[in-house]
Formats: structure tokens, C-alpha cells, sequence
């Protein structure tokens, strides 16, 4: 027991130390609470991947200077576990090394045991998570990476309005927090265009959803909405229901994954239409951004979107840093993002959203893609200007 | 033969209450008080409070393991101490911290008795498959109980707690609560289970035996897991009120492994073995996590080679080697492991 | 009436799928006295190899699936005799070998294959369908290798010296020891035999579900049910368990909706559990 | 509680009948042991003697009759009950706290039944001829079988029952270890006053110290009286010739 406190002391002091020689040399550390396990592990690598990616550009680059100095970038990514308790430890871990900006963790629980933490250990954040309190006035410093179905379910919708008829919808999502957050606003939206809405959750750990998709047929439902169905359970759930025979439009308003949806499924075939939420629109740009990262880092992005809107956070962070002049003062850099404007050199300019929906206007806004799947082929993305709240 | 001299009955030797091993673990507990006053680390704070919340979590498998069963209902009793404590601070505004922490042990301990009364006759893997039965149901009622535990988003947004009207919020202040927690549920559970030790040895070894001889076991089980659970239900206010939140996740069905692991790999023979396996565990968690994919699997060799190595758990390792190096042998066990004498039996 | 004979049929695909799960499972239990919490990785594991076969390496399906088979009973046999055997006699010390050993296996997957599903798709694609009854081929197929499944273990347990040896070392291992029986070569053959089945399994069910590193998770959940509704070591009692499950999660999911299918579930076993303790066609609670 | 207590009184077993599903293992049997007295209980294997002791010791219930202690009814209520009220077994195979000390184990034993330390005065004799004394704070699990046969035959004695169920008490012991259950017997008769029924398969125990023997063959009392009578009579002789080779188990079904 000695020798395990021992090694606590002993570390921290250490930490510590690292932690006062890294003021004066300029060493930015990022702490980076990501889900590296179980089955949400792809959004956790996307979230590292995009930061790495950010601090070698940023020093390859000399974009943080501060005094004078340019700053060495290093990230510091710890498993958060997709549960509320890691993420509070992974964050506790980082917060011992003296790090006070983070990006990441990802998920609606991990984000519910990050917040408390963080505020106490007066961090800055860039956070991703669909819950309906992911950002909000009591956690001043924390922003959200861009907007949740909230923002961005509406046009979707609209778009499959136009293409096909539908009175009726389902909602198909887990029943826990990253679920129904989801589907519930999803539910509204589809209300207000005068669709009727049946909501089914299923429990996190199911396998067979032949049962579920029994229940959804019987509510003769013309199309149905995934929400955020993890990509694995929602590829299935694609399978099963074309098997039962179903042959209405797919949404999934519900973040990225169409690509391991439709391994899962079987191909575009079985998909046959389709629309999902994309986080950017496939342009030039964003081939050149993943051109860089390749050149960078000498490997392919990280297969999951979001890599994109994980590295305009980053970005966006180091901006910030830049403007308020200092790597350790979590209210200055957060009053230094809230004047910047929302821009970014690959996707461009986008808004500063998130007081009608959280209260709290610091949810970044770009613009985002509708994917579209017609007849088992996919369209060319639809690019959707960023939503704003003017 | 029968003409020697008589002998007589050796005189009593009245055992202590606590032993050796009862009292390094009260006095490392009763040493982290320190750490909340002395660091201001938050590594420290943090992982000194994860340990602790381990422990008395871990104190549950403990007490049941007295008694020969594997308890994976941990989490269900954490959680039922954990929202009680929530919504007690949020719905009524009770933030004491006293009387939290009485409504945490003993709302669970309550709910335990009619629980024990169902599966108590369980034994064996009987016994580890219903718990772990039992705690599938309880995460799915907390989804399905909205109203009350707020279904998938939890309890978020808890006052903090009170100490003499003084309040309780920053990071050394949670640790401190927790440290209490933690060493009143290490009393606890060391008077409980060295007062009744006997009975539950008795029970644990040959509980057919004990009945035939008077001992009503069904009483010492009950209790066995109505302090469990109360323990436990301490060990899910430290947890929630290091979150702020009471949330499905943090009482997994799969969490009870972890807090099996710890008491397992420390050594279940002694209280002691409960907290090493904590500190250690914990710390090759956290010390894992920064392997990122890898940190399941480390844990994982690191279970399997234990068990394998260091049969009796850490502690039981270390003490028989202390034993031998100083040329005794050890004593006989008080529920310790048996490592299968056989041969001995006759027939 | 439709939607209740499509639930019944949905019912009895889960019940194969859990049939194959729940055999090897409770053989395990039934002559080692082993509850495998690394079941499931098996199961996984078996439908990353028969990808990587059928898939990567272009081989016929079917040799997929048999190399799953033979891949997961070596790699069982391995574990059983290298490191199970070592700690037979205790059965928490059991528990604790077969978590680790289950959390190893998952972390290789993700290593060696990734977090993200792979298209792994069954060979045999459509449907049968009457009005608004429906049945997959795939699960057609995958219901006559449960059937074939049952036969080969009830033959091998019921009707081979093997398989009488191993009766015998379920019911009292020091007596079969004494009449000679080669109980060291025994286990890992029976430990192998369980997992070449869940390997199997894998091989057969991921492919119309879905593969990815975690799916054994919940697996393992289910094979327990299976096999505490059933009585532990009952082979009988597995196979029916496992179309009651089926049936039941599948009527309850569809006429309670999704979630309140498992919260039916778990609490009919609990109840089972503490009327029955041992099963529907469990044996005397056996010595552990 | 006077250890001569005769207000708990005589075991009575009064038309006792039960099946296991549909299989018989009792057909009406009745009988009495006497307060202090000493009954012995014969039969081949798989009579269902141990089947008896259990139903008698709380571990079974009847399917119909009833078993009489003193004026109390005792069929259905839990072993420590009738334990507490003077009804105490012994096992067949040995049945001690496995890796606890001599020590341990008595005190055990005093502990469960609420007496003090003067009954291990009172037994010490016994303790001492046995051997007891000499391995007082060895591990019992690793003594020899028959010193840990004893031990759970005087840990039996040490609650200070009024009726002692001694199940096989000679069996698995040396030709030479089996004078100790007679003095064991004895002992328990003279000093505590106990009534015994004594299962047994060794008749030379039997007829050395029963007065009196009841006979059962497939859960039925065939006969009784005097052993040296009973053992004569032919049809308890073919009973035997003719008795199942089951063992005589102690599972609960």
C-alpha cells in the first residue's frame, strides 16, 4: 500500500514539475478523454486522430505563438470508457497533468461525468454528444462541436419529404440517453411537418432485432428513422426490415455511419433509400484536408466523419489559445472563442448557435451534407448551408 | 493406554476481535483522511477517491464471499444507495451529509431483505447467476423508472453535500466524503464480520453442519446481505457524489466484475485483501487506459496471471511468504481458500 | 394472427441461435463445472476467422465455417489444458481465468480487425414468404445446423465411450478417475468440443446479425439465461430453454415493445430461478 | 435448562410416510425411543435409515404423519429448531469444520447451541480418551478419519442434546477404533442423560449395546424387540439376503 501511494505521490510530483517547466518553454498540453473500447470505440479514434492531426499541424506550422514562442502541441488521449464514471477518471487523469484544454470525450454518459469534473478542475472544452444538457450556462467553458439533430434533422427531412410520401414514421433507437435525447427531437421535427410517429427502443445489447422490426411493420410505418443507433445494431436493423419486406425511405438523423451501416446491411441494395446526416459535404477542400493528414501523419484519416468536425474544434481551440495569450487560463480562452468568428481554412465560415436550444450560444454551426441513397445508388452529397439561429 | 495420567482441557485463548490484517486495512484507510488535506493534486484527489469507492464497493463481494458466495449484485445496491442519496438531495433538499449517508446504507439494506429472502437458498454458481440476473434487471428498471430515476439521462445537477451546515464541493471536499464513506464502511464490515465470524466460517465450510448443531443460518445470510447491500449502497453515494449524477452507466451490470476482481486478486480471505485489490487494480486501470484498445486486454493477462500465480489473492501470497521467512507456518484459516485437500477423506 | 405466426417464427430463429450458444456453454458447466465467461469470445472470434476465410482469403463458405470450427476447439483446448486445468478445482478461480481470458480475446479482435463491422454477408441471400409471413433462407439454413448440432452433441454425449466418459466425470470425477478414465485428455476435449460449437456459431449467426469485437457481450448474457432456465449441464434442458427464451423475447419484444421484452425475461428467470433453482430439467445442484 | 431434562421426553414417530414423487420410501412407520432410552434401527441398504434421520433432523418434511418430541410436534419446522429444542445428528461421513482447529470446532459448536465452556469441562474424559486433547489446536481436516469422526460425534454431544441421532457412527472406522462409540454411547447415556437412536450396520455394536432394535426394509418396520430376537427371525434374514445393493445415501433428492 506504501509503495502504491508512494507511486501516486511520486507521480504527481512529477507530473507537477513537467507541468511547471511546460509554462516557460511553451509546451501546450491537450487532453483528449476518448472512448478507445467496446463498441464505440471508432468515434473515440476519430476524436484522437483529428487532435493529433491539429497538434502536429500546429507545430509543423507555428500556428500557436505565445510571447514569442512557438508552442510545442503533444496530446494526452486516455480511454473514457463510453461511460460517465470513466470519463470522469480519464478527465481526473488529465487534469493531474496540468491540462486544462480538452477535446473530446464523445458520448452523451461520458460527456454527463466529464462536465462536473472539468468545472471543478476549470478546464476548456470542445465536446461532442447529442443529449439534450451537453452544453448549457452552468458549464461556461465547455462548447460543442457543432449541433445535434436539432440543428440539422429539419432539412433532412425536407429533402426525403421532397423525394418521397410518407404520413407516417418510426423511430428506432437504444433506450438510454444517447437514444432518446435523439429521438424524441427527431420525433418533433417529424410532428411538425405532419407526420405521424411511432418511437421504439430497444436495450442497448440486442443482437436480433427481428422482434423490433416485427412491431414497426405492424405500425404500417412508410419510413423509418435509425436516430443514433450505434452503425452495427442499425445495420442489422436495415437487413431485418428489408427482409420483413419493408420498402419505405431510411433516415438516419442521428450523426455518421453509413458506410459500416451498409457492410453490416449488405451493400447499397439492401440500403436502397436512404438519408443520413453527413458532417461536411465531400468538396476539394476536405479531400485536401484528408490529403494533409495523410502527408502529416503518413496513414488514411480515421475511417468515422467526424474525424472532420473534430479537427475544426481542435482548430478552433488553438485559435482561441492564440487570441486569449495563454495555454493554462480555461475563462480566457473561453472568452476568446465566444469573439471569434466560426470560420475554418477547409470548410469556411459557419456560426456561433446553441441559445435557443441549450441557452448557451457556443455551439459552432458549419455547413453540413445530406447524404442521399436512391434505388441502391448513392447521389452526390447535398451540401446544406450551416444552420444559424438569426 | 488407559492407564496414563489424564490430561485436562488447555486453557482458553481468547482471540482478539480484529486481526493483523483487520487492522493495517482500518489504518490505511483512516490514513487517507491525510490526502484531502495535504494534496491538492487532482490525479491524486481523483484516483485516492476511485480507490476508495472501489474498496467499499469491493467491501459487498467481501462480506458475501464470508459465506461462500460469489455476489455479483454489487452495482444494483450502489445504485439503489446512489439514487436514493440523488433524489433525497435533489426532491427534498436534504444535503446533510449524515443523514445521506444513513438513507444510503440503509435503503438498500432494507431492500435486501426481501431480495435475501428470494435467493438466499441459492448456492454456488446458483447463487452468481441470479445476482447477475438480479442486476440486469435492476439497470433495466432504472431506464424504464423515468419519473423517478430520470431514465437514460440520470439524476444530473445534485446540491452538494453538507457537513455541519459546511458545504462539501470541491475536490479535496469530495475526497474527504468519500474517506468517510469508505472508513465507515470498512468498520462496519470488519466488526460485522469478525463479531459473527464463526457463524459465517461455520456456514461458509459445512452449513449443514452448523444447522445441525442450532445455528440458525438463514439469519447470519440475511444480515450477511443486508449489510452487503448497505455497504455497497455507501459506496454508490461516493460514486455519485463524485459525479454530481446518478446515472445508469455508472452502475453496469459488468461493473461487478470489477469489484469480484478486486476482492478476488487482493485475497479474499481478509478485508485487507478487498482493499489491495482495489489500489492495485484501480491503479493498473488508470495506468492501462493510457494503452487506449489495449487497456481490456492488459486487465485481462493481469487477472489471469494472478489468479493462476498467486492463489489466495495478493495479500494471502505475501503473508504466506512473510510466515515463512519468519519460520512458522501459517495460521488456520478463517475462511480462508481452500486449495482442495483431498485423499484425507478416507472411505 | 399473421404477426403472431411471424413473431412465433422470429421466435424460433433466436431459439437456434441460442440453442448452438447454450450447448456448448452447458457442456462446459455440465463435466467441468465451469461457468465460461469467455463463451462469447469464442463465438466472436469464430465469425472474425470464417470472415477472414470466406472474405480475405476467398474460400467457400461452408470451409469457412468448419475452419472457424476447428480453429476455436484448438484454440479452446489450448486455454483448457494450459491454463483452465490449472485452477479446475476452484470454481471462482474458473470465473475469474475465463473473464480475463475473455477480455484478452476481445482486445485482439479489435487489434487484429478493428473497431468497425466488416461486410461479411451470407451466402445465401431471400426470403420465403407467405401474405405477410416471412423467413429467411439464412435462418433456415442456420436451423438445420442447430438441428444437426443437437443430434452430433446428443450422439456424441449419449451414444460414444467419449461421451459416456464424459457423463461420467459430470457425475462424480474421483470415481471416473479411479475406473481409469483419462480424465487429463478428457476436459480439454470437452472444453474444445464446447468452443469449436461456439466458434461454429459465430461462424454461421454474424453473418446474418453482425461482426464486430463486441458482440460477444451479449452472448454471454444470453447463454446464461439459457442455461439457468434450462438446468446448468442439462443438455435437454438448454435445448428447450432456448426456444423458450426465443419465443418469449420474441413475443414479448413485439407485444411490449423492445425493451420491456428483456425486462420480461430476466424477471421470468429470476422468478424460475428462485422456484426452481434447478431449472427446468436441471439434475440435483451439483457440487461446485 | 436442567441437563436431565425428561419434560423434552421421548422421540415418537407416529405412522411417518414419504415419497419422493411417486416412489414410497416410508409406509406408516411408528415407534418411540424413551426419554434416556436407547433404540437402535437395522436394515439393508437403501431401507431408507438415513432417510429417516433426515426427516427427523429437519432436512425433509413428511408427506403425512407426524414425529413427536416430548408433547411437540416437530416434522416440518428447520433443523437449528429442533437442534435448539434437544434433537441433535450425527453424519455418516465425517462433518466437521474443515480447516479449523479441535478447538475451533467444539467451541463451535458450543457457540451455535448458546452453551458455555463447563460442557467442554464435562466432556473433557471423552475428549482425552479419544485423543482429542492431543490434537487440540490441529487443522481436523487433515487428522486421521477416525479422530475426525469423533470429533464430530462429540461436537454432537457438546449441545447438550436430549436425543442423539447417531448416523452409521462405526462406519469407515478401524476394528480397533470402534470401542470409542461404545464408550462414546455410554458416556452420552450416563453423564448427559441423552436417549440415542443408533443407525448402524455393525451388529456386533448393535447387540453389544442396544436393548432394544427396530428392523426396515424397504421403508417399512418389518420388526422389533430385543437385537439377539429380531436378528433371528426369518424374514429379517432374508430381508437382508435379499436387499438391494443401493447405497444408502445421504442426498436430499
Amino acid at each position: 500500500m506504501t509503495i502504491g501511494l508512494g507511486r501516486l505521490v511520486c507521480g504527481s510530483l512529477l507530473a507537477s514539475a513537467g507541468f511547471v517547466g511546460a509554462v516557460s518553454a511553451c509546451e501546450l498540453k491537450i487532453g483528449v478523454p476518448a472512448v478507445l473500447s467496446g463498441p464505440a470505440a471508432q468515434w473515440g479514434i476519430a476524436l484522437r486522430g483529428a487532435t493529433e492531426f491539429v497538434a502536429k499541424e500546429t507545430m509543423e506550422e507555428k500556428r500557436l505563438v505565445i510571447n514569442g514562442v512557438a508552442c510545442t502541441v503533444s496530446v494526452k488521449s486516455i480511454d473514457s470508457k463510453y461511460s460517465a464514471e470513466g470519463a470522469a477518471s480519464a478527465t481526473s487523469a488529465l487534469a493531474a497533468e496540468g491540462i486544462k484544454v480538452i477535446i473530446g470525450p464523445v458520448g452523451s454518459p461520458e460527456v454527463t461525468g466529464f462536465k462536473p469534473v472539468a468545472t471543478r478542475n476549470r478546464m476548456v472544452a470542445m465536446v461532442n454528444s447529442f443529449a439534450k444538457n451537453s452544453i448549457g450556462p452552468e458549464w461556461p467553458t465547455v462548447f460543442h462541436i457543432g449541433p445535434g439533430p436539432s440543428g440539422w434533422a429539419a432539412p433532412i427531412i425536407d429533402v426525403g419529404l421532397q423525394r418521397y410520401k410518407f404520413k407516417t414514421a418510426a423511430i428506432v433507437a437504444p433506450n438510454d440517453q444517447g437514444g432518446t435525447d435523439i429521438a424524441s427531437v427527431n420525433a418533433d421535427i417529424f410532428k411538425q411537418r405532419g407526420v405521424t410517429v411511432t418511437e421504439e427502443y430497444y436495450q442497448r445489447g440486442t443482437t436480433n432485432f427481428a422482434p423490433i422490426v416485427t412491431r414497426i411493420m405492424a405500425s404500417n410505418a412508410e419510413a423509418l428513422d435509425l436516430a443514433s443507433s450505434p452503425a452495427g445494431d442499425a445495420g442489422i436493423i436495415v437487413k431485418q426490415i428489408r427482409q420483413a419486406g419493408f420498402t419505405g425511405p431510411i433516415f438516419r438523423l442521428g450523426g455518421p455511419g453509413t458506410d459500416e451501416i451498409a457492410r453490416v446491411a449488405g451493400g447499397l441494395d439492401i440500403l436502397k433509400d436512404f438519408l443520413w446526416y453527413e458532417p461536411v459535404y465531400m468538396d476539394d477542400n476536405m479531400r485536401a484536408l484528408e490529403q494533409k493528414y495523410e502527408k502529416l501523419m503518413g496513414s488514411v484519416r480515421p475511417e468515422n466523419s467526424d474525424f472532420f468536425r473534430w479537427t475544426f474544434a481542435a482548430r478552433m481551440m488553438i485559435k482561441a489559445i492564440q487570441a486569449a495569450g495563454t495555454i493554462d487560463n480555461a475563462e480566457k480562452i473561453a472568452a476568446a472563442m465566444r469573439t471569434l468568428p466560426v470560420e475554418d481554412e477547409h470548410i469556411g465560415k459557419g456560426y456561433w448557435i446553441g441559445q435557443k436550444f441549450f441557452g448557451i450560444n457556443q455551439e459552432m454551426s458549419y455547413p453540413f451534407a445530406i447524404g442521399v441513397i436512391q434505388g441502391g445508388v448513392k447521389q452526390p452529397l447535398i451540401r446544406a448551408e450551416a444552420v444559424s439561429e438569426k | 493406554m488407559n492407564n496414563r495420567v489424564p490430561k485436562s482441557l488447555p486453557a482458553e485463548i481468547r482471540p482478539s476481535l480484529f486481526s493483523g490484517h483487520d487492522w493495517i486495512a482500518l489504518a490505511i484507510v483512516c490514513l487517507t483522511f491525510v490526502i484531502p488535506f495535504t494534496s491538492t493534486n487532482p490525479q491524486v484527489l481523483s484516483q485516492t477517491n476511485l480507490i476508495l469507492i472501489a474498496a467499499t464497493a469491493a467491501l459487498g463481494v467481501y462480506i458475501m464471499q464470508r459465506l461462500d458466495l460469489m455476489s455479483f449484485a454489487v452495482p444494483s445496491f450502489m445504485a439503489i444507495g446512489g439514487y436514493t442519496v440523488a433524489l433525497l438531495s435533489m426532491k427534498l433538499q436534504l444535503t446533510d451529509v449524515f443523514v445521506l449517508a444513513a438513507a444510503a446504507f440503509l435503503m438498500p439494506a432494507l431492500c435486501a431483505i426481501p431480495l435475501g429472502a428470494l435467493i438466499l437458498r441459492l448456492k454456488g454458481v446458483y447463487f452468481v447467476l441470479v445476482t447477475f440476473v438480479l442486476t440486469e434487471i435492476v439497470q433495466l428498471l432504472l431506464f424504464e423508472a423515468g419519473p423517478i430515476t430520470g431514465g437514460s439521462n440520470g439524476l444530473v445537477g445534485m446540491p452538494a453535500v453538507k457537513i455541519f451546515g459546511m458545504e462539501l464541493w470541491d475536490n479535496p471536499h469530495v475526497l474527504l466524503t468519500t474517506c468517510g464513506l469508505a472508513f465507515v464502511s470498512f468498520i462496519v464490515t470488519s466488526v460485522f464480520t469478525r463479531w459473527f465470524r464463526s457463524e459465517f466460517a461455520a456456514i461458509e465450510t459445512n452449513d449443514v453442519l452448523a444447522e445441525s448443531l442450532g445455528l440458525a443460518a438463514w439469519k447470519y445470510k440475511a444480515m450477511a446481505f443486508s449489510v452487503a447491500a448497505g455497504v455497497s449502497g455507501l459506496a454508490g453515494f461516493a460514486l455519485v457524489n463524485m459525479l454530481l449524477t446518478a446515472h445508469p452507466s455508472s452502475f453496469a451490470p459488468m461493473s461487478s466484475v470489477n469489484y469480484i476482481t478486486y476482492t478476488i486478486v487482493g485475497g479474499k480471505a481478509s478485508i485487507l485483501g478487498t482493499l489491495i485489490g482495489a489500489l492495485l487494480l484501480v491503479s493498473a486501470t488508470d495506468y492501462f487506459a493510457l494503452s487506449g484498445e489495449m487497456s481490456p486486454g492488459l486487465f485481462g493477462l493481469l487477472i489471469i496471471v494472478v489468479t493462476m500465480v498467486a492463489r489466495g489473492g495478493v495479500v494471502g501470497v505475501v503473508s504466506g511468504l512473510l510466515y515463512r521467512l519468519a519460520g512458522q507456518s501459517p495460521p488456520l484459516k478463517n475462511g480462508e481458500q481452500d486449495l482442495g485437500v483431498n485423499g484425507e477423506k478416507g472411505q | 394472427m399473421e404477426s403472431f405466426i411471424a413473431t412465433g417464427l422470429i421466435g424460433i430463429s433466436l431459439g437456434t441461435q441460442y440453442t448452438l450458444l447454450a450447448l456448448g456453454f452447458t457442456l462446459i458447466f455440465g463435466i467441468l463445472g465451469v461457468v465460461n465467461f469467455a463463451h462469447g469470445g469464442f463465438y466472436v472470434m469464430g465469425g472474425y476467422v470464417a470472415y477472414y476465410c470466406n472474405v480475405i482469403l476467398g474460400l467457400p463458405y461452408p470451409v469457412a465455417v468448419l475452419m472457424a470450427m476447428l480453429s476455436m476447439a484448438a484454440l479452446g483446448w489450448l486455454f483448457e489444458a494450459f491454463i483452465l486445468e490449472r485452477v479446475i478445482e476452484d470454481h471462482q478461480a474458473t470465473l475469474m481465468v475465463t473473464m480475463g481470458f475473455y477480455l484478452v480475446m476481445a482486445t485482439a479482435i479489435l487489434m487484429i480487425f478493428g473497431a468497425e463491422s466488416p461486410q461479411f454477408p451470407f451466402p445465401v441471400t431471400g426470403v420465403w414468404r407467405l401474405g405477410g409471413i416471412y423467413f429467411p433462407y439464412a435462418n433456415m439454413i442456420v436451423l438445420g445446423a442447430c438441428l444437426a448440432a443437437i443430434v452430433f452433441v446428443y450422439w456424441l454425449v449419449y451414444r460414444t465411450n467419449i461421451g459416456r466418459g464424459m457423463r461420467a466425470m459430470s457425475e462424480d470425477l474421483p470415481v471416473a478417475s479411479a475406473l481409469g478414465m483419462r480424465t487429463k485428455a478428457l476436459f480439454p476435449f470437452a472444453f474444445a468440443l464446447a468452443t469449436g460449437l461456439a466458434g461454429g456459431t459465430g461462424a454461421l449467426v454474424t453473418p446474418i446479425l453482425a461482426l464486430a469485437p463486441h458482440v460477444g457481450d451479449s452472448v454471454l448474457a444470453f447463454s446464461f439465461l439459457t442455461v439457468i432456465l434450462g438446468g446448468l449441464g442439462s443438455v435437454t434442458g438448454a435445448t428447450c430453454a432456448a426456444f423458450i427464451v426465443g419465443l418469449i423475447e420474441a413475443y414479448a419484444a413485439v407485444y411490449l415493445g423492445g425493451s420491456k421484452g428483456a425486462l420480461t425475461l430476466f424477471a421470468l428467470v429470476l422468478i424460475i430461478l428462485v422456484v426452481r433453482p434447478q431449472g427446468l430439467l436441471g439434475r440435483e445442484v451439483r457440487r461446485s | 435448562m436442567t441437563t436431565h431434562s425428561l419434560s423434552a421426553g421421548a422421540l415418537h414417530a407416529d405412522r411417518i410416510a414419504k415419497s419422493f414423487g411417486g416412489l414410497k420410501v416410508f409406509h406408516d412407520v411408528s415407534f418411540t425411543v424413551p426419554a434416556g432410552g436407547l433404540l437402535g434401527v437395522i436394515g439393508p441398504n437403501g431401507a431408507g435409515k438415513t432417510t429417516m434421520i433426515n426427516i427427523f433432523s429437519g432436512r425433509l418434511g413428511l408427506t403425512s404423519g407426524q414425529v413427536m418430541l416430548g408433547g411437540t410436534r416437530i416434522d416440518g419446522r428447520s433443523t437449528f429448531e429442533i437442534a435448539m429444542m434437544g434433537l441433535v445428528r450425527s453424519f455418516q461421513h465425517t462433518a466437521i469444520f474443515n480447516g479449523h482447529s479441535v478447538e475451533t470446532n467444539l467451541l463451535s459448536a458450543l457457540r451455535f447451541s448458546r452453551r458455555d465452556r463447563s460442557v467442554l469441562e464435562r466432556l473433557s474424559p471423552l475428549l482425552d480418551q479419544f485423543g482429542l486433547i492431543d490434537n487440540w489446536q490441529r487443522n481436523a481436516e487433515v487428522m486421521p478419519y477416525g479422530l475426525q469422526k469423533m470429533l464430530g460425534l462429540t461436537m454432537a454431544l457438546a449441545t447438550q442434546p436430549n436425543m442423539l441421532l447417531l448416523d452409521e457412527p462405526a462406519a469407515g472406522l478401524e476394528k480397533s477404533e470402534r470401542a470409542n462409540i461404545d464408550t462414546y454411547v455410554k458416556f452420552a447415556r450416563e453423564e448427559f442423560g441423552c436417549g440415542i437412536l443408533l443407525v448402524e450396520h455393525d451388529m456386533e455394536i448393535i447387540k453389544r449395546l442396544c436393548p432394544s432394535v427396530i428392523v426396515l426394509d424397504g421403508g417399512r418396520l418389518i420388526a422389533e424387540g430385543p437385537p439377539t430376537d429380531v436378528l433371528s427371525q426369518p424374514h429379517v434374514i432374508n430381508a437382508y439376503l435379499g436387499g438391494s445393493d443401493e447405497e444408502d445415501s445421504d442426498v436430499t433428492h
